[in-house]
């Protein structure tokens, strides 16, 4: 490399590091618009208030980039492209049957095996409890989605090809549509009802939408929506980046496609 | 109403039910399962405002989940 | 109780693309969903209708805005109207390819939805939420060439966008921080004189720099531009443009009032000004037609930079004008490289003697090549002798040499057109075939742009509602 | 002895975080560890926005509901981190995918190999 080059960008990097540095230790905060948050009673989780109510439309637009991301890593690996020939090129056809072909995929010791399926299923469990319990408690539909995740990854870590949770991958791609389009459809409810797009409406004919001790609204449904989302979205991540068949079947079925 | 604090509990259950049948095998020992679900849902407690010892929810989603697997034919 | 529609402008391409994300078996539904939809497209900005909108209904309280707000008016309609008609226009070149893309397809609609969101925001976070959407659909887009080059190039921009996409956000973080405000209108009450505010808007710069690709960040673009589709690359830039002008305006809104913003404008225009010699410099110097047409599309980006860092009405407008052109006549100039290079690949040198084959492309390149160099009566011309009427009591010099990029411009896209089209060919072309519908939006591209020239006063009097600041 | 309050040191951290993560992007030769430091520089990002939520005021019992507004921290902000570590999160996933592919071609992490301009 150019030893100019290198020198003029280190002393750029020494001066703007140690700017931002400095102003960030003299931020003073202004609290504003947060007084109105905390005056305004929804409901009883702060955070899922602004997350699913104040600035529900950016929880929206956090969706679309989970779901935009997943997009893009399946065309990454495959799907849909103009030219598969560098990828035919890499990802040559398996060696075995399996879908997770990991080199020296050793096995596990007896504890691990034993474990892990019943921690898969109380994981779920407790994912589904974080998911429902967003708007009262701390957690909501991304915390809850991911713990979901969570469970499928342990038991493809633990099991490999054999893992007794598996969620294959059309299924995974309609949930995470289905999530998505849920929560843009609840919004759309509420622009029917409020007038509004993404207005909280606690009643729908004199009925609760969400009985219960705490008038949450649509809250809970955003965060059933959000989570099932989540959960699509990063298992498909996980498929994505362990399972090498996966992407050689997409790569011989483009093939057919752009014959 | 009683009925009405049950509603997420019946939601986990759902989603019990979507996620369990996923599992590719036969799920045994469920009254094991059930068992220590019952201590986890314990000592997790109910949800805030909800009046009861435990938290029915995750033992109705764990129920679920065990329907869901029962529900798929070919395991 | 009439109700706003105006969510739907993002909403519906969002669904839309959704529900195409399923459709990977059937071409023949994809391809027919694309033309009505594109249909679709170019109706929604008239569906909103004009003023503040909420959402969620939470308005005002306390003299803050608590939800997050839209603003619409008659110069983002236009804008909007710009936007879904390139878009469209792709989208229905993009089924003229053999195989018909439903993912190209979505990610178009998905960067629409984004630049619709971006235009129409009147809030600091939403507005990174979509930007950090349009910057993974751009490197998206570029996978979807499936080479080398394009996955490269995607990697090199992702990299690069989560550095710039970051230091936004902490930018507008200080932002947070010093007003307690996300909502535009209202920091612009709020924000008080302070060093912070400078380093906040600094920091805002780094993201808009990134996100319309003028210096530091004009190579990883390039890369962008040239390693797509030709009908892609026309899409790509159209977004980088509407992004430009919607943050710098947004920025210009914010700092207006403070005591740096001198030497915030000092900023945006030498980075402008630096973009411009750049880009013709680089172009110049260029022998592939579609790293020309890139090079060039950042040298107009400059025109349009200083227009907005003028800050005057008229010198934005004139700006938002050059924009608007600069975004129909490139997009031209690119489907004209897509079905160049359909026939022997965008290598000028490899080319020559097209006039023979395909004259009526080569008719329509020439006047778009018209426009872009600013020949009246086209829309290019209208909009530099606006920008070059606004410098020039101010910066003369600038004013001098954006007429020497002006003839820059015109040599190099002369000396693209001379070779590709005029100069003897090498080799005999075995067979000239290239999709028709790319023919077709090239003549109506070119269309457009003699439209843009001979009625500007209608369209800058409705622009006009965008520079009130 | 300098004393500084929690909010300001927790700013200084967020300050420190950002320059190594930039640090690692722009001098560090390895993709893997280049997507790592964009990590660290979005964690950076993201303490200081879990920064301005302190409030001085938290106390160690929960005041009654009349002063809450006084109390509390500040939610604004935290609901933002939530939707920014979603956003870094799937940005990252992007460019490790490609880097799977690229380390295919290459069989090197190397950004000076794998990303060397043609």
């Amino acid at each position: 490399m150019n030893p100019k080059r290198d020198l003029a960008i280190t002393l750029s990097f020494l001066i703007f590091g140690a700017n931002i540095i400095y102003y960030l230790m003299q931020i003073k905060v202004n609290p504003g618009v947060n007084i109105i948050y905390l005056k305004n009673y929804i409901v009883p989780n702060y955070v899922t208030a602004i997350l699913f109510d104040w600035r529900g439309y950016d929880t929206l637009g956090e969706c679309l980039v989970l779901i935009v991301a997943v997009m893009i890593s399946w065309i990454i690996f495959g799907k849909s492209l103009y030219d598969n020939s560098f990828l035919k090129e890499l990802f040559k056809a398996p060696e075995v049957g399996e879908y997770i072909t990991l080199q020296r995929w050793g096995e596990f010791t007896l504890a691990i095996k034993y474990l892990s399926l019943p921690l898969s299923i109380f994981l779920v469990g407790l994912g589904i409890v974080t998911i429902l319990g967003g708007h009262i408690t701390p957690g909501g539909g991304f915390q809850g989605g991911a713990l979901i995740a969570a469970s499928f990854i342990l038991s493809i870590i633990a099991f490999g090809s054999n893992s007794p949770l598996w969620f294959d991958h059309p299924f995974l791609e309609k949930l995470e549509t289905l999530g998505a389009l849920a929560y843009i459809i609840i919004g759309f409810l509420g622009m029917i009802i409020g007038g509004y797009y993404l207005f909280n409406f606690k009643t729908i004919f004199g009925l609760d939408i969400f009985p219960g001790p705490i008038a949450a609204g649509i809250i809970p449904y955003l965060n059933i929506a959000v989570g099932l989302k989540v959960l699509a979205s990063l298992s498909t991540a996980i498929y994505l980046l362990s399972c090498e068949k996966v992407i050689i079947e997409r790569i011989e079925k483009s093939d057919e496609i752009l014959k | 109403m009683i009925v009405d604090y049950f509603y997420p509990s019946i939601l986990a259950f759902l989603i019990g039910v979507l996620i369990g049948y996923r599992y590719r095998i036969k799920l045994n020992h469920f009254f094991g399962y059930i068992i220590i679900s019952l201590i986890i849902a314990k000592f997790l407690g109910a949800f805030p405002y909800y009046p009861f010892p435990l938290s029915f929810e995750f033992l109705f989603s764990i129920l679920g989940i065990f329907v869901g697997n029962k529900l798929k034919r070919d395991n | 109780m009439a109700m706003n529609l105006l969510p739907v402008i993002v909403l519906f391409p969002i669904t839309m693309a959704l529900i195409l994300n399923l459709l990977h078996e059937n071409e023949k539904l994809v391809k027919y969903l694309t033309y009505i939809l594109s249909l679709i497209l170019i109706f929604l900005p008239f569906i909103g209708s004009f003023g503040y909108y909420y959402f969620g209904g939470h308005g005002v309280i306390n003299g803050y805005t608590t939800g997050i707000a839209y603003f619409y008016n008659v110069g983002k309609q236009v804008l909007l109207l710009i936007l879904s008609f390139i878009v469209s226009i792709s989208l229905i070149t993009g089924m003229g390819e053999k195989f018909k893309n439903n993912m190209f397809v979505v990610l178009t609609l998905m960067g629409y939805a984004g630049i619709s969101a971006i235009i129409l925001s009147d809030d600091l976070f939403n507005l990174y939420v979509f930007f950090e959407i349009v910057s993974m659909v751009q490197a998206g887009l570029v996978f979807l060439s499936g080479t080398e080059e394009s996955y490269k190039a995607g990697l090199r921009y992702l990299l690069i966008g989560v550095v710039a996409g970051s230091l936004m956000l902490l930018g507008i973080t200080i932002i947070i921080a010093i007003t307690g405000s996300l909502n535009i209108s209202d920091i612009k009450y709020y924000i008080l004189d302070s060093p912070l505010a400078y380093v906040g808007s600094i920091l805002l710069i780094i993201g808009l720099a990134y996100s319309s690709g003028i210096p530091p960040f004009h190579n990883i673009k390039v890369d962008l531009y040239s390693r797509a589709k030709g009908f892609i690359s026309a899409v790509l830039q159209t977004y980088s443009k509407f992004i430009f002008v919607a943050l710098s305006i947004i920025i210009i809104k914010i700092f207006s009032g403070l005591s740096f913003f001198s030497s915030l404008k000092g900023i945006l225009i030498a980075l402008s000004v630096i973009s411009m010699v750049f880009g013709t410099v680089l172009a110049i110097l260029e022998d592939d037609y579609k790293r020309l047409l890139a090079y060039s599309s950042i040298s107009h980006l400059g025109f349009v930079g200083i227009g907005i860092a003028l800050s005057s009405p008229l010198a934005i407008l004139a700006g938002i004008f050059h924009a608007i052109n600069s975004v129909v006549f490139k997009s031209g100039l690119f489907l004209s490289a897509y079905i160049v290079s359909n026939i022997r690949g965008p290598k000028l040198l490899n080319l020559g003697g097209l006039i023979k084959y395909i004259p009526f492309t080569a008719f329509f390149t020439l006047l778009l090549i018209f426009s872009a160099v600013g020949v009246p009566p086209f829309g290019g011309y209208v909009s530099k002798l606006l920008l070059i009427r606004e410098i020039m009591p101010q910066f003369p010099e600038i004013a001098g040499l954006m007429i020497l990029i002006s003839v820059g411009s015109f040599v190099y896209l002369m000396k693209a057109f001379y070779l590709i089209f005029l100069a003897p060919n090498k080799e005999d072309y075995n067979d000239i075939r290239y999709p028709k519908v790319a023919y077709y939006s090239l003549v109506i591209l070119s269309l457009l742009s003699l439209i843009l020239g001979i009625f500007s006063n209608i369209i800058l009097n409705k622009l006009f509602t965008l520079v009130k600041i | 002895m300098i004393v500084m309050d929690f909010q300001t040191a927790s700013f200084l951290t967020a300050g420190i975080l950002i320059v190594i993560g930039l640090y690692g992007v722009f001098f560090v030769d390895n993709i893997i560890k280049k997507i790592i430091a964009l990590e660290i520089l979005g964690s950076g990002v993201n303490l200081t926005l879990i920064s301005i939520c302190y409030n001085k005021y938290i106390p160690i019992k929960l005041p009654n509901m009349v002063n809450f507004a006084q109390y509390s921290a500040y939610p604004l902000t935290q609901a933002l981190v939530l939707t920014n570590i979603v956003i870094e999160a799937s940005m990252l996933a992007i460019m490790l995918g490609v880097s799977i592919i690229l380390y295919k071609k290459y069989k090197t992490l190397k950004c000076s190999v794998i990303l060397k301009e043609d």
